[in-house]
């Protein structure tokens, strides 16, 4: 399946970029497991980063399917 | 009824609201409108800053604050609610954020004012970076209002 | 800081804010405006209204909002309050009231703004004769915010 | 001692005038004891009238001096 994978703000700095196409075979993936794969596979989801499918926030352990547009992004500060 | 716009350019808060409010025409239904203004401030963290860059998440940004409003509509008795949210480069005093509320009567219009306003800053996806003498910082969290 | 006015002909809010807001020249230093306008509703206790005529007890009423406004500026971190009221003869859809606070933080503008208002509806000597079918009736409670 | 005194809208049309000026002799009058004065002998302070001296609510038991402005109107209702 393929999924869209972007990223705001400071994590967008420290990641270097601001969005990943990925394709991923197992059809069975979870936003932290996302995480893992675009950021290193050692790196664990840090606390404070959020995790969103399709513009809604979702818990990290929420599963991704096919086409969806999974977002990070650190704490939000507009207003 | 409501309006979300996320603006690329400066904007007059003011004048938004009253044209807003003359192309609703429900002169004589609403008898109060609750309004919050955020504006850039040239002070943050006890240093100063020169300038800010707004980015977001577009698409959700307007859906979240979508969201917010259709619940504040649940929750109250609303005639029409504005929301503008500045994006890009903003200057000392620029307006950021406008929160306008009408309703028959105040309390629902003070309610929901500031419903939206703390939803906005927790959760809708904006994110300040400010210019300080050492050059650019991500802004770190909103305090709770 | 603080201005109080009462005011015996229509004026328009939204340019009374944006000209106050000029004249204090202190863009950069406040975040956050919280304002309210209560204006005239064509309706009353299920009744259909015409016309409004306005009194307060001149000298008290400026005397009143100018205590209430010293008691917010104690209470929170405020920046300046503007407070206009109209008398006399009130059209349908015309604004009665406008209150205003600016502040550093969001918080204190909009608890100073509510605080004021509910002050005003319940303690502020003014009264509302409304003119209906019937003929005219003194409007006879504010109800709670 | 003299006072004025001042009514305002639906107490001001019952009582078909907007202010008194009163000579009063004994120079010990409470705010509801002018009231008498005005509205005549019987009628007592109405619960729902409220009671000024000089520009601040007072209670109905408080004290009226020389040269004060008493006033007296119904609930107000602005805003």
């Amino acid at each position: 399946m393929s999924i869209t994978v972007k990223y705001f703000a400071s994590l967008r700095e420290i990641l270097g970029r601001s969005e990943d196409s990925l394709e991923i075979g197992d059809g069975n993936i979870t936003v932290s497991e996302v995480w893992k794969q675009v950021a290193g596979k050692q790196k664990s989801l840090p606390d404070d980063v959020l995790t969103v499918i399709n513009m809604e926030y979702v818990k990290p352990d929420a599963q991704v399917k096919d086409g969806d547009e999974v977002a990070f992004f650190p704490p939000v500060t507009g207003g | 009824m409501m309006k979300i716009e996320i603006r690329t350019e400066p904007f007059n808060p003011w004048s938004e609201i009253e044209s807003y409010q003359e192309q609703m025409q429900k002169d004589g239904q609403f008898g109060a409108m609750a309004s919050f203004v955020g504006s850039m401030r040239d002070l943050n963290e006890e240093e100063q800053v020169t300038e800010m860059q707004l980015e977001h998440y577009p698409g959700m940004t307007e859906k979240h604050l979508m969201d917010i409003c259709t619940e504040a509509n649940k929750k109250w008795d609303l005639i029409d609610i504005l929301v503008m949210h500045r994006v890009g480069e903003i200057r000392i005093g620029n307006p950021i954020v406008l929160v306008c509320v009408w309703s028959a009567h105040r309390a629902a219009a003070f309610d929901a004012c500031r419903f939206i306003m703390e939803d906005l800053k927790s959760k809708a996806p904006f994110w300040k970076q400010e210019t300080v003498a050492g050059g650019k910082r991500w802004v770190e969290k909103n305090t709770s209002g």
